[in-house]
C-alpha cells in the first residue's frame, strides 16, 4: 500500500487526499472545473472540496442548484466542448436523479456517435450506510453502474488510491464514475505528494495467503484486513483482494488467486443479489479456475432491505467482520 | 370567511376561535421544544444520525395546517418535524422514533428523515429534495378520483424549486385541476446556498405563472398571514379549482444540519432573523387580542415543557428492535 | 403453457393478453387508473392501451405529459392514498427519469415508516433491443431493479403470463415492476378468459431435458426454445427454464434442474457483466447444487457495448439462436 | 442590425445579403426533399427503425441557425434532420447514417434519432425528450469559461418542456448568464398529447418568466421573424448578458413516427397548416423582393432534387460495418 520507494509521502486522510488530487488538477488544467451542491463555501458536504473554491474561485469551484439531472446533463455537456469537469453528488443515491444522463448520455455518446465525441467527465459518489442516514442516504449502488458499458467505474479504499485513481480518471478520455464510501474519508495514510496516476482496471492483493481467497471492494476490505488478521492466528491465511474496479473487473488478478486457494468468498456492502459478488462469482464460475475450486463460491453482502435507520439494525443490514470470519472460516476448513 | 380588512382585526384572530388559537400556539411551541429536546439529545449522543431542525419556522409548519382536517394529507420534508407535529402527530412517538425504537412512528426503521404519521395524514417526510411533490400530486389525484373532499399539503423548500421534481409535479397538478397547495419554505437558504446564487427569480411563488395558478408570497413567521394564504388555497382546492403555490419567507436559526459551520451568512443575519421570532409575534398576538394573558403564556410554556420531558423519557425507555428482524416489512404481509 | 383443461382459451396477442388484464382490472376495480404517455387516443406507443380510454374515459386512461419523474411519483402517491395506479413508460429507457421515484420511493416507503402503509403500484417497463431504435431505446435494464429491495420485478414471456402476471401483480399490496420485451407484443398464444392470476415468484420449466439446464429470461426463452429443439435432433435434451420473475428469483425449480443435469447455461439479452445471469450463475455455486455441476457454468448476455443502429450489429450485440446452440453443445458435450 | 420596421421590410431582407437568403431557401428545400427521401426509403424498406419528419418546420431549423458559425453549437431532438442541415451537414453522409453505413456520420451506430456533425457544430439528435437541454448548458458553460464566444442554440420540442430537464436547464443558464438560446419548437403536439392537454400555459414562451429571461413567441414558418429573434437572443448571448426563450410555433405535417394513426387530429387541421407552408412563404418573399426569380427556385428544387438522388445513392452504396467491431468505440482508443 506504500508508494515506490523514493517517492515523498505525506500522511492524509482520505478526503484530504481526494482534495490534494482535484487541487493538482485545477492548477495545472484550466479546463478542470468541480460542480456540485454546496461544494463552494461551505465545502462539501463532507467536507471533501474543502477551501478549494477559496484557492481557486467560484468559477472553477461551481455551487449548483438542487438539480441533479440538469446538473449531469451540464457536465456531460461540458465535457462533450472542452470542459473537464468533476462532479460531486453530495449522496450517491441522488445519482437516482441523474441516471439518465449518466446512462443514455455519457456512457453512451461516444458509441452512438461513431467514436466521433469522447465525454471526459468525472463523477464522484459518496456511498454507503453507517452514518445513521437511513435507506435513502446509504445505499451502494455500484453495480448499476457497473452494468453500463461506457463508463468506467472505481472504488477506492485507501488514502493513495483515492487520490492517484482521480488523477487517472482526470487522465481518462471517457466517462469515470467513482465510488467513495462515506466512512473512509476519516482514514488516514501515507500519501505520495505531487502527481501519480492509479490504475482504474487493476485489483490489487492487499495481503496474501492461500486458504481462501476474499475478494472486497470499498469499506468491506478493511474489514476484510481485519478479519484475515485474526483468520491468521487461527492458522488460515486469507489472500485478501481489494476489487477497486467494478468495470471493468481485472479478472487475472482475481482468477490467479482463485487458482491458488481453491476458495472465494466475495464480500461488498451492497444489497447481495445482483450486487458485484454475483458478477465476481459468475466470472469465475466461467472461467477455467472454476476446476480449481474445492467449494462453493460463498458471498457476504448487504440485507434484502433498504438500510434501516437503528444503528443496530443498520449493522445488521450489511456484512460485519464476524461475518466475514465466519464465512471465511466455514469455507477454509470445509469440503474436500 | 369574515372580512378582516375593515374590522382591522388579523385574519387569524377573526376567523379561528380562542381554542385553536390557544391551541396553535402551543403546537408552535411543542415544536420548538421538541426540535430543542432532539437536538440536546443529539448533542449528548443519544441519537445518531443527522437531524435538520425547524426552529424559528414554526409558524409556517403550524398555521399552513389550520385549514386541514386529519382526512387532508400533507407531503413533508428532510426538515420535517414541524409538520409532523402540526398535523397532529405525539411527540413522545416522535422522539421514540429518533430514538429508533419499536414504539417510534416507523418503529425505527426510518428516523428523523422519514418521520411519519399515516392516521393524521402526514404521508412522510423525505430524504430526497423534492421527492414530496409528485407524490403530493397523486395523493391529490387520489382524492379527486376517489372524491374524498381531501386537500394535500405540500411542503417543500426554496432549495427544492430547483429540482425537476417541482417542475413535473406543478404542471400536472395544475392541467388536472388537482386539490393540492404547493407551500414553500423559503427560508432563503438550500443548505449553504441563497436563492439568489440558486434561483433565476427573485420570488419563488412568480414561478406560478408558470403553471397558471395563484402564487403568493407571505411572511412566514406571521402565523395569520399564512393561516389565511392556505385558508384560501384550501378552499379553493375544496372547489375544484385546482392547486395554489404559497411561499412563507422564512428562516432556519440553526444550521442546516448538524455539520453546518455556518460560514455562508453572517451572525447579524441570523440574529436579525430571531428578533422577527415567529412565536413571540404570535403570543404578542393573542395577547394584544385579549385571547391569552402572559402568565397563560408562561404556563403553557411549563406544561409543554412537561410534555416534552415525559416524551424523551418515553422514547428512552423504548423497545430495541431486534436486528433479527431487520428484513421485516420490506414487503406487506399478505397474511395481515 | 396451456391453461388448466376446462378453462375456456381465446387466442390473443401478447400486447392484447395485457390489454385484457388491463380491461378486467378497470371494470372490476373503481381503484385502478391507467397512467403514461400517449397511453389513450394513441392507444400507446406499442399499442398495448389500444382502446380503454374509449371504454373507461380519460379519468381512468390518464395521458400525462412527458414527465416520467413526475409521473412516477403521482403515481406512488395514489397508490399510498388508496388507488391501484398502473404507470406504462413509453421505454423502459426513460425508467432512468424515474429512478428516484421507483427505487427511493416506491420501493422503501413501507420499509421506512415500519410497515404503516403499502404502495401497490404497477408499473410496465417496453424493453429490448430488435427494433432498429438504436442505443436509448432498446436497453435491458431489469438487473438494476432486480438489485433493489422492496421490489418485485418479472418478465413475462407468453400471452397467457403477461395477463396473469399483470392480474397477480394489481392483486399485490407492493410494487411490481413488469418488463414486457417489444418483440413480444405480437406473439400469439392461447389465453384464459377472465381473471385468473399467475404467481410473481415461479420459474416454469418449459421444456425438460437432462442434458443441460438453460435458464433464459425474457425474449431468450423463445430462442432458448428454439435451440432445445434443434439439440433434440441431435440427441441433445435441454431443460429450458423461463425465469419469469427477476426479484425474488425461483431458487428452488433452477437448482432442482441443475442437480439433475449438472450443467448450467444462462441466456438473457441484457449486457452480460452484471446482468441477471450473473446472479443466477451466483446462486447455484453457492449452493449445495454447486457439487453437482459437472461443468463451468455458462452465461450468453448481451455484448459490452450500447444497442447500435445497424440492423446487422444490433444482432450481433443480443445472444441469437445460433450462439445458444453452439454454448449448449459445448457444455453439453464437455468436460467430466 | 437594420431598422426594418421603418423601411417595412422583413428582417430577413434587410439583414443577410441575396447569397445568404437563396442559400437559405435551398437548404430549406434541401430539408424538405430529405425528408421525403428518408420517408420514401422507409416505406420501400431500405432503412429500418423509426423516424421523426420535420416536414413543415423547415423555417424553424434553418431560420435558428442563420446567426451561428461553424464554432457555435446546436444541440438537436429526436426530429432532428432539419436542424442537421440547417447546421451545414452533407445530406449524403446523413442518409449513409440512415442507411447503417460506415460513411455515415456516426458510422451506422448512431441512425436518425442520434445523427449528428460534431465537426459543423452539431453535438446531436437526441433520443431522449429534453435530454439535450442540460447538455447545451453545459456547452455554453464550455464557452464561457474557455472564452470561445460561441453561442450553443437548444432545439427541444412543446413536449419536452413538461420535463424536469427544461426547468433544471433553464434555471442554470439563467443564474449563470450563459450564452445559450433556447428553441422550443411547438408544433402543437408532443405524439398525440396537444399542448393545450399537457402544458399548463397557453405559450410555452409564458415560461421565460420563471427564469427572468426574456421570452418570446413567434411565428415558426415565418423564417424572417425566426431569424430576428435568434439573431436578438444570439447577439445578447454573445454580449455575456445570458439566455433567451423562443418559441416558434409551426406543425408537422406528418405523424410523430412511422406508426402514427394521426388519430389526435383532424385531417382539416393538417390542411390548414400546409397552406401556411413555410417553403412556399420563404420563396414568395425572396420573389417579392426581388431576389430570386420564380424559374430561378425551380431550379433550385431540381438541383436539390439530383442532390439528394446522388446522396440516396452514396448511402445504398456504402460500406456496412463489420459485425466483428460491434464493440468498437465504447471507449475512446487511446493509443489514437
Ligand atoms: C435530491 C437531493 N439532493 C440533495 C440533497 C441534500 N440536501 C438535503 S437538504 C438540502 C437543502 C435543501 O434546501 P431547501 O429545500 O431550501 O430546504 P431547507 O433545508 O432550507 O429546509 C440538500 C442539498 C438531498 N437530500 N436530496
Ligand atoms: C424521456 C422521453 N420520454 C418519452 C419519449 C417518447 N417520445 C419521443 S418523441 C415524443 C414526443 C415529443 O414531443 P415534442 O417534444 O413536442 O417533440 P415533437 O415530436 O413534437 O417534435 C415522445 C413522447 C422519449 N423519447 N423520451
Ligand atoms: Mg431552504
Ligand atoms: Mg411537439
Amino acid at each position: 500500500m506504500n508508494a515506490a520507494a523514493g517517492v515523498r509521502t505525506r500522511e492524509m486522510s482520505y478526503a484530504e487526499a481526494i482534495r490534494d488530487a482535484m487541487d493538482i488538477a485545477l492548477t495545472e488544467d484550466e479546463r478542470v472545473v468541480l460542480m456540485g451542491e454546496d461544494i463552494g463555501v461551505y465545502g462539501g458536504a463532507f467536507q471533501v472540496t474543502g477551501d478549494l473554491v477559496e484557492r481557486h474561485g467560484p468559477d472553477r469551484v461551481i455551487d449548483t442548484p438542487i438539480s441533479e439531472l440538469g446538473g449531469a446533463g451540464v457536465a456531460v455537456g461540458a465535457a462533450m466542448t472542452g470542459l473537464r469537469p468533476i462532479l460531486e453528488f453530495q449522496f450517491s443515491d441522488f445519482a437516482t436523479l441523474a441516471m439518465e444522463q449518466i446512462v443514455n448520455q455519457a456512457a453512451k455518446v461516444r458509441y452512438m456517435l461513431g467514436g466521433a465525441v469522447s465525454v471526459p467527465v468525472v463523477m464522484r459518489f459518496p456511498a454507503g450506510s453507517g452514518t445513521g442516514a437511513a435507506a435513502q442516504h446509504s445505499q451502494s449502488l455500484e453495480a448499476w453502474l457497473g452494468h453500463v458499458p461506457g463508463l468506467k467505474v472505481v472504488q477506492p479504499t485507501t488514502p493513495e488510491d483515492a487520490k492517484g485513481m482521480l488523477l487517472a480518471a482526470l487522465d481518462d478520455p471517457d466517462p469515470v464514475m467513482i465510488f467513495e464510501h462515506k466512512l473512509l474519508y476519516k482514514l488516514k495514510g501515507q500519501v505520495p505528494e505531487g502527481r501519480y496516476t492509479t490504475p482504474l482496471d487493476k485489483a490489487v492483493v492487499r495481503r496474501a495467503g492461500d486458504a481462501v481467497t476474499v475478494v472486497a471492494s470499498g469499506i468491506m476490505v478493511h474489514k476484510a484486513l481485519e478479519a484475515a488478521g485474526q483468520l491468521a492466528e487461527d492458522g488460515i491465511e486469507a489472500e485478501v483482494i481489494d476489487l477497486r474496479s467494478v468495470r471493468p473487473i481485472d479478472r487475472e488478478t482475481i482468477l490467479e488467486s482463485v487458482r491458488k486457494t481453491g476458495r472465494l468468498l466475495c464480500v461488498y456492502e451492497a444489497v447481495k443479489t445482483l450486487g458485484i459478488g454475483a458478477e465476481i462469482s459468475a466470472m469465475v464460475a466461467e472461467s477455467d479456475a472454476f476446476d480449481f475450486l474445492d467449494a462453493p463460491i460463498v458471498r457476504l453482502g448487504g440485507a434484502e432491505c433498504p438500510i434501516p435507520y437503528n444503528p443496530d439494525l443498520e449493522k445488521a443490514a450489511v456484512p460485519q467482520i464476524a461475518d466475514i470470519l465466519d464465512a471465511a472460516r466455514a469455507l477454509a476448513t470445509g469440503r474436500r | 370567511m369574515p372580512d378582516t380588512a375593515q374590522a382591522n382585526v388579523p385574519f387569524a384572530i377573526a376567523t379561528y376561535d380562542p381554542d385553536r388559537l390557544r391551541a396553535a400556539l402551543r403546537k408552535m411551541y411543542l415544536i420548538r421544544k421538541f426540535e430543542e429536546g432532539a437536538e440536546d439529545s443529539y448533542t449528548r449522543g443519544l441519537i445518531h444520525g443527522t437531524m435538520h431542525l425547524s426552529i424559528g419556522q414554526e409558524a409556517s409548519a403550524v398555521a399552513s395546517c389550520m385549514a386541514l382536517t386529519d382526512d387532508d394529507k400533507i407531503t413533508s420534508t428532510h426538515r420535517g418535524h414541524g409538520h409532523c407535529v402540526a398535523k397532529g402527530a405525539d411527540v413522545a412517538r416522535m422522539f421514540a422514533e429518533f430514538f429508533g425504537k419499536e414504539e417510534g412512528y416507523c418503529r425505527g426503521r426510518g428516523g428523523s428523515m422519514h418521520i411519519a404519521d399515516v392516521e393524521k395524514g402526514n404521508l412522510g417526510a423525505n430524504g430526497i429534495v423534492g421527492g414530496g411533490l409528485p407524490i403530493a400530486v397523486g395523493a391529490a389525484l387520489s382524492a379527486k378520483r376517489l372524491g374524498t373532499g381531501a386537500v394535500t399539503v405540500c411542503f417543500f423548500g426554496d432549495g427544492a424549486n430547483n429540482e425537476g421534481a417541482f417542475h413535473e409535479a406543478l404542471n400536472m397538478a395544475a392541467i388536472w385541476k388537482l386539490p393540492v397547495v404547493f407551500v414553500c419554505e423559503n427560508n432563503k437558504y438550500g443548505m449553504s446556498t441563497s436563492t439568489e446564487r440558486s434561483t433565476a427569480v427573485a420570488n419563488i411563488a412568480d414561478r406560478a405563472a408558470a403553471y397558471a395558478m395563484p402564487g403568493v408570497t407571505v411572511d412566514g413567521n406571521d402565523f395569520s398571514e399564512v393561516a389565511e394564504a392556505v385558508e384560501t388555497a384550501v378552499a379553493r382546492a375544496r372547489r375544484g379549482e385546482g392547486p395554489s403555490l404559497i411561499e412563507n419567507v422564512t428562516y432556519r436559526w440553526r444550521g442546516h444540519s448538524k455539520s453546518d459551520r455556518n460560514r455562508y451568512r453572517t451572525k447579524d443575519e441570523i440574529a436579525g432573523w430571531v428578533k422577527k421570532d415567529p412565536i413571540a409575534r404570535m403570543g404578542a398576538m393573542l395577547v394584544t387580542h385579549g385571547i391569552m394573558a402572559e402568565e397563560d403564556i408562561a404556563a403553557m410554556e411549563t406544561d409543554v415543557d412537561d410534555e416534552i420531558a415525559e416524551a424523551i423519557e418515553f422514547a428512552r425507555s423504548g423497545t430495541d428492535p431486534d436486528p433479527a428482524e431487520v428484513t421485516r416489512d420490506v414487503h406487506t404481509d399478505r397474511a395481515a
